[in-house]
């Protein structure tokens, strides 16, 4: 009976090898296998995980048409059709380590871009690191990534959180709103707490007697924020300031603004483009907005801009894009003049993972949003240009307008390379180039 | 005697047949069983639970015990043999386990299942506050080492930690199989039927429970280091009610009827949810919960069933004590 | 004295909002031994059904705004007689003969599908029930300016309460039901109509989850997500109350809503963990909640 | 000599209704006695007490000189007590051999602290003398639930005996057997507790049994031990003859 337990133990593995070893796909050189991954269920898929997986999508697609402009006209990737792979990044970090480890290993995919969750990004950068296989990531914030680790075969294609908060601080001084007292609303997990942190910093260095009235962290996904506005209501301070984002945000909104918590006060959200459109006349006038770089309606007019703006709006009508779809289409520009210098340098063939990662190290390319440069953590970490603006609800066009908009350089809102954005914050901004 | 030289045999064939299967596999596949088998550990636990009447639904607070436990080792002490490491977690899970058990050997069917989640729920509170754990978003655990041997390549650490957990995973089979066979698996089997009796016949049913409750822990446990050294990372998520929640499919899926048949289902499952995803990535949840559902509803004896009724056997004590219920 | 004040009005807000979703999660358990992970689910559909009604009712002017709240009410109905009966005589009911645990695990996997159920039918994009929110004005309390609507939650909740626990004890259905509650063997054998009993308990649980996300939709922005804050916080509530307890999960929710208020206002740092933390107390010095009905090893 | 057991006492009442009021007995060694009584006379209340179902609220239990009164069923089993239930308590899902050996088991020396398999060889030949001493040896491998309701009885009485008990109460157990078959179930029995000197209890309602089987019959009526004595006296008795046998017959 032990016997046949041990059979039955071997026939059934072999079964369920022969059955899986079938599905691990072959190499194909005339094609590019690009994995993208993006909330596609969850709280994070409606506001980031949908739209930048569109943002995505669009680029690719013309690509794969050939209908970009310069200097993205050449078919696909270097003449390489782009056969995507989506995957879920809803599920948790551990499943995320598990897909990724599947795309690189049974399905052979190329490279990898996606990511919007911070414990994703930490998760899965070591997992490619470790298989030697081309990752970039596309939207998520820490700046742990690389401030805390070297990898050869991993990039972030969008600047990391820091340059958010700095910006925000930055701009309240542009626009000369003296801050006396400061309360904060944050969700408390990684995210919030950062963003939080780095405000902070950068407010002290900036308003130095500025002070800090109450921080709340309310729980991710909470929805009910009644007490808080409360203690707000109560603390008064003459600034509120806010990481939240998505539906927590909308839901924070809905529910502060008739209350009055917006009434003689400013009120600022760091990362929030992408709630206008949802929330419309309910955003009320003159809150102060980022979007997490010059996406969206604070990127400048440049060719690749109003072709991105003109092919994704007629792609979804109705839809503007905002700092998702911004972020997805720069990544796969970015893979794209990545695969493309690596084919400039090997002759032709389709790089391997070595040749594409020697080719994004410092690399630099023109995205919707401005000009980006992979400038920190070693040439593996993009910094770009960042805006901010204030809300007004614009009747005719039935869209808020953001206005009293201040851009500022990357090398501005962004440490120098090698410095750690917290050190940097709290040295006062060293080497800071503003303009 | 001879049922224990028979098992281990067996055990001792599996095991090297494993190792020697581990260089032939693709990587991924590797990966993939690596994870199946630490899962499958802790599904063996709750298996063990189970035989006694009893399924926890938190088996997610011994799993992140067992991880963490590994975890920091590596990031505080700077400790990273595989073997002390799997070792630590599972006892530390053990001794959490017995300090809880007192506390929960009084109830049974869904306040027990209710209770640990609680339990669980609480543990995941604290992890996700905690910064020093990691906080929400965890940490990174960097490649282990094995009783001296440093692994070159990742292809050559992922081969060790399955060859570890191939391993852990005959030797945890064999022992529960040689438990299963034994008066005291018998009684457990007892205490599920009639508590009433088993006092009356001198011995203690809060104790059976208790011992029961501790091996899961402790092999939960298990699982939890390994899946924290094949994965790489820890975080909050394995406390989650979900990850506990897969843990008692697994269980319900296999069935008591055989310890094979629950890393068997370990391994089906972890390929049907990679696939799912990779191919519905919009509805790859659904289709799991459809899978569960039919599995539930057309194997209510779990794959044990099977493998038993395929081994022409007849109708063994155990799955009548599946349908006893 | 305002700050006291506050923690007080903030918490009994949030605690009706937390009763209304907990009790029927606890009314299933007690009737049924069924832990529904779904109920999350379901108060995601509720809020949802909710918000496309209340966006089809202003959208077109159908009728007075103030009819708008019976609006969702229906929604909240309409959901319950949709998918209550469904679920229990359709699936659950196939799984009575199992281990009661078996029925967890299937609740689990109709959570799975009903959050993918839910995305396949109104997608990613958030919904907006926000008229009903602003149509009751607001008022001001102890120098704090409070939404009219969320005391009306309040009221709602009292009224959930009062008519659940009179429909339980006043009336023959409610006492059939506590029968059930308290031994559903003893009852079957005196001819109660079990069956009746748990399509009946279930549909209401399901109606009452329903319920309480129908009149959170116009708070907040109802989207993919919306169900695990949910199942979680009135798990919680549950388990504090006492499995199975009506009064208990009334008490469990004052509690924590109170708790909850008191450390924002306090010791805002806290909050993420406080209702972990009176879970632990509760469990350690009474496991089987404040108001238990548990029953430990029959020795 | 000292009775093996002796009760003095024994007090029981769930609220308003009193189902001991100060019951005192005595057992000798390897006496077989009968309790007589209609239903809701105590009988089976009183074996509850003895065997450590129910606390009494007062009196004491003595056996062997140990006062085991309120110990929990576990304790007063290892003191030497077992006893067989009138619905018989079995482990449903298993084999009757399994349950046996699991009596076995728990009653061996070592208890159940070892992991040695369950049917080690000293286990089996205990486990073969029960089946024949009981003649379970062709049920040995039926499902509990197949067997028929004498079996069933016997299984139960079997599991009970395995620790070689001092005292043994058999709740009922000709109850639910048909009418032909409760003697020779009976013979079953006391033939294999024929070798033991336990002193045997058995609560039973067949006067015919209690006449052939018990050598002193205890009569209870209202939670009191109204008669006590062999049985010709006892059923002989007019209080008995008015408040049990009349009614019982």
């Amino acid at each position: 009976m032990v016997g046949g337990r041990f059979a039955g133990r071997l026939l059934l593995t072999a079964a369920v090898l022969g059955a899986c070893t079938a599905g691990a796909a072959a190499q194909d050189d005339k094609a590019f296998k690009l994995g993208v991954v993006a909330f596609l269920s969850g709280p994070a898929a409606e506001s980031f995980g949908k739209p930048a997986w569109d943002g995505a999508k669009t680029v690719i697609d013309a690509l794969n048409a050939g209908t970009v402009i310069k200097p993205y006209d050449k078919v696909g990737f270097g003449g390489l059709k782009i056969e995507v792979d989506l995957i879920d990044e809803n599920g948790g970090a551990t499943k995320q380590v598990e897909e990724l480890r599947n795309a690189f290993e049974r399905d052979r995919v190329d490279a990898v871009l996606g990511y919007i969750s911070s414990g994703d990004c930490l998760a899965v950068a070591p997992a490619a690191e470790e298989l030697k296989k081309m990752l970039v990531l596309m939207d998520c914030g820490t700046p742990r990534v690389f401030e805390e680790n070297k990898f050869k075969y991993v990039f972030r294609s969008a600047a990391h959180g820091g340059m958010d908060n700095v910006a925000m601080a930055r701009y309240l001084v542009k626009e000369g709103i003296k801050v006396t007292d400061v309360g904060a609303i944050d969700q408390d997990y990684a995210w919030g707490q950062d963003s939080w942190r780095d405000f902070k910093g950068s407010l002290a260095q900036l308003q130095p007697d500025a002070k800090t009235k109450v921080e709340l962290w309310p729980k991710f996904g909470a929805g009910q924020y009644g007490t808080e506005i409360s203690t707000l209501l109560q603390e008064k301070p003459s600034l509120i300031y806010s990481s939240l984002w998505g539906g927590d945000l909308e839901a924070f909104v809905l529910q502060a603004a008739p209350r009055g918590l917006f009434k003689d006060r400013t009120v600022l959200f760091s990362a929030s483009d992408h709630v206008l459109q949802p929330l419309g006349n309910r955003m009320p006038d003159g809150v102060i907005i980022g979007a997490r770089g010059a996406n969206g309606q604070f990127a400048e007019h440049s060719p690749i801009n109003d072709w991105f703006v003109e092919t994704i709006t007629k792609a979804r009508p109705g839809v503007y894009p905002v700092q998702p779809q911004y972020r997805g289409a720069q990544g796969v520009l970015a893979v794209k003049t990545a695969v493309e210098r690596a084919m400039a340098a090997n002759g032709g063939k389709k790089p391997t993972s070595e040749e594409m990662a020697a080719a994004m190290v410092g690399q630099e390319w023109d995205a919707p949003s401005g000009h980006i440069r992979m400038a920190l953590g070693d040439g593996h970490q993009a910094i770009q240009p960042n805006a901010a603006g204030r809300t007004k609800w614009d009747a005719e066009a039935k869209m808020i307008k953001l206005i009293d908009i201040v851009r500022f350089p990357a090398e501005c809102v962004n440490p120098p390379a090698g410095t750690k954005v917290v050190d940097w914050i709290s040295e006062g901004f060293p080497g800071a180039k503003c303009n | 005697m001879a049922g224990w030289l028979r098992t281990s045999a067996a055990a001792l064939v599996c095991f090297v047949a494993l190792v020697l299967l581990g260089r032939v596999l693709p990587n991924w596949f590797v990966l993939v069983a690596t994870l199946a088998f630490a899962k499958g550990i802790v599904a063996l636990g709750l298996v063990v639970l189970m035989r006694c009447g009893l399924v926890s639904f938190g088996q997610g607070i011994f799993f992140c015990t067992g991880a963490y436990a590994a975890g920091l080792t590596i990031r505080l002490l700077g400790l990273d043999d595989g073997v002390l490491l799997t070792a630590l977690g599972g006892l530390l899970a053990l001794i959490l386990g017995l300090i809880i058990a007192p506390l929960l050997a009084g109830y049974r069917g869904i306040f027990f299942a209710t209770l640990t989640l609680a339990l669980s729920m609480i543990a995941y509170g604290i992890l996700d506050k905690v910064s020093w754990l990691g906080g929400s978003d965890g940490f990174n655990l960097h490649a282990p080492s094995f009783v001296g041997y440093h692994p070159a390549t990742p292809q050559d650490v992922s081969y060790a930690i399955f060859v570890l957990t191939s391993l852990a995973t005959v030797v945890a089979a064999a022992l529960c199989r040689i438990h299963f066979d034994s008066l005291r698996g018998l009684l457990s089997l007892a205490a599920r039927d009639n508590e009433i009796r088993v006092e009356y016949l001198g011995a203690s049913v809060r104790w059976v429970s208790g011992m029961n409750f501790a091996v899961a822990a402790l092999l939960a446990g298990i699982g939890g280091a390994l899946s924290a050294l094949s994965l790489g990372h820890i975080d909050p998520d394995f406390a989650f009610w979900t990850t506990s929640g897969e843990f008692v499919f697994l269980a319900i899926l296999s069935g008591y009827a055989s310890v094979t048949a629950v890393f068997v289902a370990s391994i089906i499952v972890e390929l049907v949810r990679s696939y799912s995803s990779q191919y519905f990535p919009n509805t790859w949840q659904g289709a799991l919960g459809l899978f569960l559902l039919l599995v539930i509803l057309f194997l209510p004896q779990g794959l044990g069933s099977l493998l038993l009724v395929r081994r022409g056997k007849p109708k063994s004590q155990e799955v009548r004590a599946e349908s006893g219920k | 004295m305002n700050l006291a004040a506050a923690i007080f009005l903030d918490g009994l807000i949030d605690a009706s909002w937390l009763f209304i979703v907990a009790v029927g999660l606890t009314l299933v358990f007690g009737v049924l031994n069924i832990l529904n992970f779904a109920h999350g689910s379901l108060y995601a559909l509720g809020a949802y059904t909710a918000a496309s009604a209340v966006g089809w009712y202003y959208g077109g002017n159908i009728g007075p705004a103030f009819l708008g709240y019976f609006v969702m009410l229906a929604a909240a109905l309409v959901v319950a007689i949709a998918i209550g009966p469904l679920m229990e005589r359709g699936l659950l009911r196939l799984f009575y003969r199992r281990d009661e645990v078996v029925l967890v695990l299937v609740t689990y996997a109709l959570f799975l599908i009903l959050e993918d159920a839910t995305k396949l039918i109104w997608g990613v994009n958030p919904y907006y029930a926000y008229e009903p929110y602003g149509l009751l004005g607001d008022v001001s309390l102890f120098g704090l300016n409070y939404v009219a609507y969320d005391f009306a939650l309040v009221g709602l909740a009292l009224l959930t309460g009062v008519l659940l626990w009179l429909g339980l004890n006043r009336t023959i259905t409610g006492k059939v039901i506590l029968a059930v509650i308290h031994d559903r063997e003893i009852s079957g054998a005196m001819g109660v109509d079990v069956n009746r009993v748990f399509v009946l308990a279930f549909t209401f649980g399901v109606f009452l989850a329903a319920l309480g996300g129908a009149f959170t939709a116009p708070k907040i922005s109802v989207q993919p997500g919306i169900s695990i804050a949910v199942i979680l916080l009135s798990f919680a509530v549950v388990v504090i109350g006492g499995l199975g307890s009506v009064e208990g999960a009334a008490i469990a929710a004052l509690i924590v809503g109170l708790a909850r208020s008191a450390a924002i206002h306090l010791m805002p740092s806290a909050e993420l963990f406080i209702v972990y933390l009176v879970m632990a107390l509760v469990l350690a010095l009474r496991p089987e909640g404040l108001f238990q009905r548990t029953t430990a090893r029959k020795i | 000599m000292t009775p093996l057991l002796q009760i003095t006492g024994l007090q029981k009442s769930f609220g308003a209704v009193v189902a001991a009021r100060d019951i005192s007995v005595f057992a000798r060694r390897g006496e077989r006695l009968g309790l007589i009584g209609n239903n809701g006379a105590g009988k089976t209340t009183f074996v509850n007490l003895v065997t450590g179902y129910l606390k009494p609220d007062a009196g004491r239990v003595v056996l062997d000189g140990e006062d085991i009164a309120g110990l929990p069923p576990r304790r007063v089993r290892r003191s030497g007590v077992s006893r067989s239930f009138q619905i018989p308590q079995l482990f449903a899902s298993l084999t009757p051999d399994e349950n046996l050996l699991i009596a076995l088991g728990i009653a061996s020396e070592d208890g159940m602290s070892s992991w040695r398999p369950a049917r080690s060889a000293a286990m089996t030949a205990g486990l073969d003398d029960l089946l024949t001493r009981f003649r379970l040896d062709e049920y040995r491998h039926h499902s509990i639930a197949a067997l028929p309701g004498g079996v069933r009885k016997l299984v139960d009485v079997a599991m009970a005996v395995t620790h070689q008990p001092k005292l043994l109460l058999l709740d009922e157990p000709t109850s639910g057997v048909a009418a032909e078959e409760k003697f020779p179930l009976m013979d079953v029995i006391m033939r294999a507790l024929a070798g033991s000197d336990a002193t045997v209890l058995f609560v039973e309602h067949d006067m015919e049994i209690v006449g052939r089987y018990a050598e002193r019959v205890l009569a209870f009526y209202d939670g009191r031990i109204i008669a006590d004595g062999p049985p010709a006296a006892v059923l002989g008795d007019a209080d008995v003859q008015r408040y049990v046998t009349g009614m019982a017959s």
